[in-house]
């Protein structure tokens, strides 16, 4: 009895699922887009699928990528790791040749799903630092760098900026960081880096959303660094930067991601 | 000791804000035995009716002042939760009426998720800024005391006093006035106050009205310091610990219970935090409010729970 | 008019104290079972499987713990998924540092962790009530979402803090394929539902019942509330514990402590109050219930085919979503179970009104 | 529907302050309690409700008063009319307005409450201050208790004060008609004789009407001026108080006192219609 509800449903969901997928025809690639325009992180989320849906409506109309067309799809994950999950058993079905999971941690419960559906996960500046080295997680491609690349240019860009890696010795910096997976990524090659070029690396953790964040700013005017990084994401940004001004840290000395 | 007392004023300030949340958890427990989760909610909700009507009426209107937008944006919101607070009576509480706790805690978190689709729907999702005029930026007092002075948030220092207003402003209506007898007859037990005739509709709706009020102040002044996002609907979890350590059914109790777990919280996070990597204040307020409740049942300042058999 | 028991007639107390004491409702749970066990590994798709039935089954899991507490001893909890968490996490490191370590050992080793830290958060229950309680259980879930991000040796020091396992296997079958992670997940639900359900019928069940419905009576009539209450949340979150095991290892496969977020204890707690407080059934009707609502309404546009955005889309799901709880409570607060059995008990006397 | 005649055996020169008309009441659709329940109050009459736990004393308070909507009831047939008006559409509130007012049973005061703030919270309906404070003076004078006690909270007191309490705060609406249920439930027999010679005492007095539905028939019968006897959810038997008391089968089952005698349970009479099939 319980499953009468449920079965009806498994009817319904198997039939929508074949009227619905599009078989990937020669001249049309099919790729669903996990985007995230509600919860917390939204106002990072809303911009990111904008921009990308233009740009898919701009490369299919300019032709298409040798002729074939994209088609896509959005599927709504709330950044919610479980959502992602489902969007992608849901959406792989309809001849996903690619998924760019937008999330950190739904990268990380996809990884190990893919090599076995031989999907190829995207992850566009994101996602596991890790799989810069192809041989670790196959069906991984990250593209324009990862976290640590980024937290890497920040500090190169410090060290132009006083006049030589060398100098930042002796230099006190904080990095204001969401406390997630997505927030811890760049710290162990801070760490080491802190360890070459000497400075030190103050850890300012932020808890997710990131609303709250008095007793960080509290920390960065007693230690006073000299910069401070902002490793935040969706809310946390604009709060962080409500706060700097709040405790009078100046904006220039501040670097995001 | 400069910084001390500067963590302790940031934290009195949080506090202040917490009490204004919590504040409208006490309301509407008080008066109809119903606890809010959906208070978080409203306050987003009416934060973001104030950021989007304020935006919007100028565009629609043709003028120009800042001041007729707030307050027009202001009237529109706060109409809005009348609406509300009238809806939620009419479809959901008077078919909940003497039902248990639980049921009606459920019935709330629905209407959180109701509220939550429908405020995004109506305003959109992104950051939005409400600006009231409050100062920004900080002021430095004590200068000759401790070297470069404490540093105190002068738009903290406007919140803390229009909550205190707010307070005593209701302390009063639930003490003083034949509808605070009547809400709080209504909270000890439905049935009883039917029976003589207090119409529980009517009483409903005024008290989800002030609470909505209440959400709105709060709304206001969390919104202009941090701007109105979904994630505004979180600080009802911040305000949890705070009903239960002032304890659900006191005003004062909310306020004082606000201030300790504000600065409680930020002390915790920075002269405990570090020592154990951070992060912590978000559980430290719960886990205080516990220890408290394990002295206090009742929490600090609640009615005694009387149980007769 | 089928569903009647006359001529059914009990001739020993053993018959009159079985699970199911009506004929046609063990035919009904007979039939059940095999369309789980038989026909759906036959039928049901791989999306099927992976995105509704294995997470209906580990959710269904956990209510069923969680409504031991809440639904049968009236303990308020909103911190299952710390629980939950806790029982992944610990499984994971029993999986990790102990080399060769069978799944089901460390699932139920798992479990054992939630039930200590469930114990020592259930600790507050002897002196704090109701919404307080409630509102107390929520320091265990921040708590334990700090602990696990924060502190790196429940992670075995992963950088990120976001923990895999992979290569599950059960007896040397390997459990990777959705229908053997479907079975798997069937058979300890089944198993569990079945102790559950022994339990509430038992000595322990009665006490917890009494504790619930009045606790200074049932104090005064000899029943302990510090065992009655403790053994409620040990039973409790030994369940949701192995429930969060699943999730983690069958469902999720790779995750973070946001899994296990306030947002699940939350869903769980609906699940244990539409399904129907103080039933087993209620547990599995409301987890179908909040399980499928969400994927059928989040689907719908696209089966009609009306273009809306996916936000739109997924404000309106949190609309309707909220909507139809309120809905349901004012229909019967008491859950669907409670409405499944008064349309049995309208079954029976049918044709006939009163 | 002038079905009044079947039983109007009250002189016929009173005035009918309630009229009850065969109403059915319905528990969460399924469960029926009520099977056709009529009866009527006189003006400034004590009239009693009798029966057993579950016979529908309670429920036929509740119907009149409307607070059934609480607990999941309705009023499916027959009428209520309280001075000729029909009044089952009316809130709770409309009818401690027209002057009806329930007092519940198990007391029900506001625990967090004083005693006075119970006392002045039952006259939300009233609005006239100096009415008010009257009508507080006059609970005062006839409960003397409570004007001791009226600080105190409202839970710390006794059972006989709550229970004085709950009549007092129904007082303060001015009402002209006072549903009473079970004042009488776990009482002191003193106190419940004070209790009811209170009511008496406000009878009297003041002119206020009273339908009572109370367990405790031998007392009951003493004050009251007219008994309905309810079983099952049907009226079984009604009349004059001193008819009722010193009839036989009254006196044998609801009075445990019989000319023969104790006797055994498997003689006593029940007054149960023939019972339907499937009831």
């Amino acid at each position: 009895m319980k499953f009468k509800p449920l079965a009806l449903a498994a009817t319904l969901v198997t039939l929508g699922a074949a009227s619905f997928a599009t078989p990937a025809m020669a001249q049309e690639q099919y790729i669903p887009l996990l985007s995230y325009r509600t919860g917390a992180y939204a106002p990072n989320g809303i911009p990111w699928a904008n921009g990308k849906q233009d740009y898919l409506k701009y490369v299919n109309a300019n032709g298409g990528v040798n002729g074939v067309k994209i088609a896509y799809e959005e599927c709504e994950t709330g950044y919610a790791t479980d959502k992602g999950v489902e969007c992608y058993e849901r959406l792989k079905g309809r001849g996903a040749s690619s998924f760019d999971p937008q999330s950190t941690g739904i990268t990380f419960a996809l990884t190990d799903k893919a090599p076995i559906d031989k999907i190829p996960l995207i992850t566009l500046g994101y996602g596991l630092a890790a799989s810069q080295d192809g041989g670790v997680f196959k069906w991984n491609f990250p593209l324009m760098g990862s976290y640590w690349t980024a937290a890497d240019i920040l500090i190169q860009h410090l060290g132009e900026k006083e006049g030589g890696l060398d100098k930042l010795k002796g230099k006190k910096i904080a990095l204001v960081y969401h406390d997630s997976p997505f927030g811890k990524e760049p710290i162990p090659l801070l760490q080491k880096r802190a360890e070459m070029h000497g400075f030190q690396l103050n850890l300012l953790p932020v808890t997710a959303p990131g609303v709250e964040q008095k007793a960080t700013w509290l920390q960065v005017r007693r230690d006073r660094p000299d910069y401070v990084l902002l490793w935040g994401w969706g809310v946390m940004n604009s709060t962080a930067l409500k706060e700097a001004v709040a405790t009078g840290f100046p904006r220039e000395k501040m670097y995001g991601v | 000791m400069g910084f001390f007392l500067e963590t302790l004023f940031g934290g009195l300030m949080a506090g202040m804000l917490y009490s204004l949340v919590a504040l409208g958890f006490v309301l509407i427990y008080k008066a109809s035995g119903v606890f809010n989760f959906a208070q978080g909610a409203m306050v987003l909700f009416a934060a973001l009716a104030m950021a989007r009507f304020a935006e919007w009426f100028p565009k629609w209107f043709g003028f120009e002042s800042l001041l007729l937008a707030n307050l027009l944006a202001f009237v529109a919101a706060m109409a809005m939760m009348v609406v509300l607070a009238w809806a939620i009576e009419r479809f959901c509480l008077s078919k909940l009426v003497n039902q248990e706790g639980i049921t009606l805690l459920m019935a709330t978190l629905g209407i959180a998720y109701f509220l939550d689709g429908f405020g995004q729907t109506l305003f959109g999702s992104d950051i939005y800024s409400i600006n009231v005029g409050m100062p920004k930026d900080p002021a430095f007092v004590m200068e000759s005391m401790f070297e470069g002075g404490v540093m105190i948030s002068k738009e903290d220092l406007v919140a803390a006093a229009v909550s205190a207003l707010l307070v005593i402003v209701l302390a009063l209506f639930f003490q003083k006035t034949k509808t605070g007898r009547a809400l709080r007859a209504v909270a000890d037990d439905h049935q009883a106050a039917q029976s003589i005739g207090i119409p529980l509709n009517r009483i409903w709706v005024i008290v989800w009205s002030v609470a909505g009020f209440a959400a709105l102040i709060a709304g206001i002044i969390w919104g202009s310091k941090l701007g109105v996002q979904f994630t505004l609907s979180l600080v009802a979890l911040k305000a949890l610990p705070v009903v239960i350590l002032g304890g659900l059914t006191s005003v004062p109790g909310a306020i004082i219970g606000g201030l300790i777990i504000g600065v409680g919280e930020k002390l915790s996070e920075i002269y405990i935090g570090p020592m154990l990597g951070g992060g912590i204040e978000i559980w430290f307020a719960y886990v205080l409010a516990l220890g408290f409740l394990l002295l206090r049942p009742q929490g600090l300042f609640g009615e005694k729970i009387i149980d007769r058999v | 008019m089928l569903y009647r028991e006359n001529g059914q007639f009990k001739t020993s107390y053993a018959a009159d104290q079985q699970i199911f004491p009506i004929l046609q409702d063990r035919w009904a749970l007979g039939l059940l079972l095999l369309v789980a066990f038989v026909v759906m590994p036959l039928v049901g798709s791989e999306y099927f499987f992976r995105a509704i039935l294995i997470p209906f089954l580990i959710l269904a899991l956990a209510a069923l713990g969680l409504n031991i507490l809440v639904g049968y001893c009236g303990q308020i909890s909103l911190g299952t998924g710390a629980f939950m968490a806790v029982g992944a996490y610990a499984a994971y490191n029993f999986m990790v540092r102990i080399d060769g370590m069978p799944l089901i050992v460390a699932m139920l080793l798992g479990g054992l962790c939630a039930t200590v830290i469930g114990v020592l958060f259930g600790i507050p229950s002897l002196r704090i009530k109701g919404l307080y309680l409630a509102v107390a259980t929520l320091a265990a879930q921040f708590f334990t979402d700090w602990a696990f991000l924060r502190i790196g040796w429940f992670t075995n020091n992963s950088t990120s803090g976001s923990v895999s396992v992979a290569n599950l296997n059960v007896f040397g079958i390997p459990i990777e394929s959705p229908v053997s992670k479907y079975l798997f997940c069937l058979v300890v639900v089944c198993l569990f539902a079945l102790m559950a359900k022994n339990l509430t019928r038992s000595a322990i069940g009665r006490q917890w019942m009494a504790i619930r419905d009045m606790d200074v009576a049932a104090a005064v009539i000899g029943i302990r509330p510090v065992y009655a209450k403790l053994t409620a949340f040990a039973v409790s979150s030994f369940i949701v514990g192995v429930a969060g095991v699943l999730w983690a290892f069958v469902y999720l496969g790779a995750w973070e402590p946001a899994a296990f977020s306030i947002d699940r204890s939350f869903q769980l707690l609906f699940m244990v109050i539409i399904g129907g407080l103080g039933s087993i059934s209620g547990a599995f009707l409301g987890a179908a219930f909040m399980v499928l609502l969400p994927v059928v309404l989040d689907q719908l546009p696209h089966w009609l085919g009306i273009p809306i955005s996916t936000a739109t889309v997924s404000h309106l799901v949190h609309m309707i979503f909220g909507a139809l709880i309120v809905f349901f409570l004012i229909v019967e607060p008491h859950g669907l179970a409670k409405l499944w059995s008064v349309g049995k008990q309208k079954m029976r006397l049918w044709p006939f009104p009163h | 529907m002038n079905t009044s005649t079947t039983n109007a055996p009250l002189a016929p020169e009173s005035n009918i302050l309630l009229n009850v008309n065969g109403i059915e009441v319905i528990y969460n659709h399924v469960v029926l309690v009520l099977k056709g329940v009529s009866l009527q109050v006189p003006e400034g009459r004590i009239v009693a409700i009798l029966g057993g736990n579950g016979a529908g004393k309670t429920t036929t308070l509740r119907a009149i008063s409307n607070l059934l909507k609480g607990e999941r009831g309705e009023v499916t047939k027959g009428m209520i009319e309280y001075r000729g008006e029909r009044v089952e559409a009316l809130s709770p509130s409309d009818l401690v307005r027209r002057g009806v007012v329930q007092v519940m049973e198990g007391r029900h005061c506001f625990a967090h409450l004083t005693i006075e703030e119970n006392l002045l919270a039952g006259a939300y309906t009233r609005s006239d201050k100096g009415e008010i404070s009257a009508n507080l003076d006059k609970v005062y004078t006839y409960f003397p208790r409570l004007k001791t006690r009226r600080s105190s909270q409202a839970a710390y007191t006794s059972g006989g004060e709550q229970q004085m309490c709950a009549i007092g705060r129904a007082l303060m609406s001015n009402p002209n008609m006072v549903l009473l249920d079970e004042p009488s439930m776990g009482l002191a027999p003193q106190i419940v004789e004070e209790v009811f010679e209170i009511v008496k005492d406000l009878n009297a007095k003041e002119k206020v009407s009273f339908l009572l539905a109370e367990q405790n028939t031998m007392v009951a019968l003493r004050y009251a001026d007219f008994g309905y006897i309810v079983e099952n959810g049907r009226i079984v038997m009604e009349g004059a108080a001193q008819e009722l008391a010193s009839n036989e089968d009254v006196k044998e089952f609801y009075l445990g006192l019989s000319g023969e005698g104790r006797k055994s349970f498997r003689e006593v009479k029940h007054y149960r219609r023939r019972k339907r099939w499937l009831s």
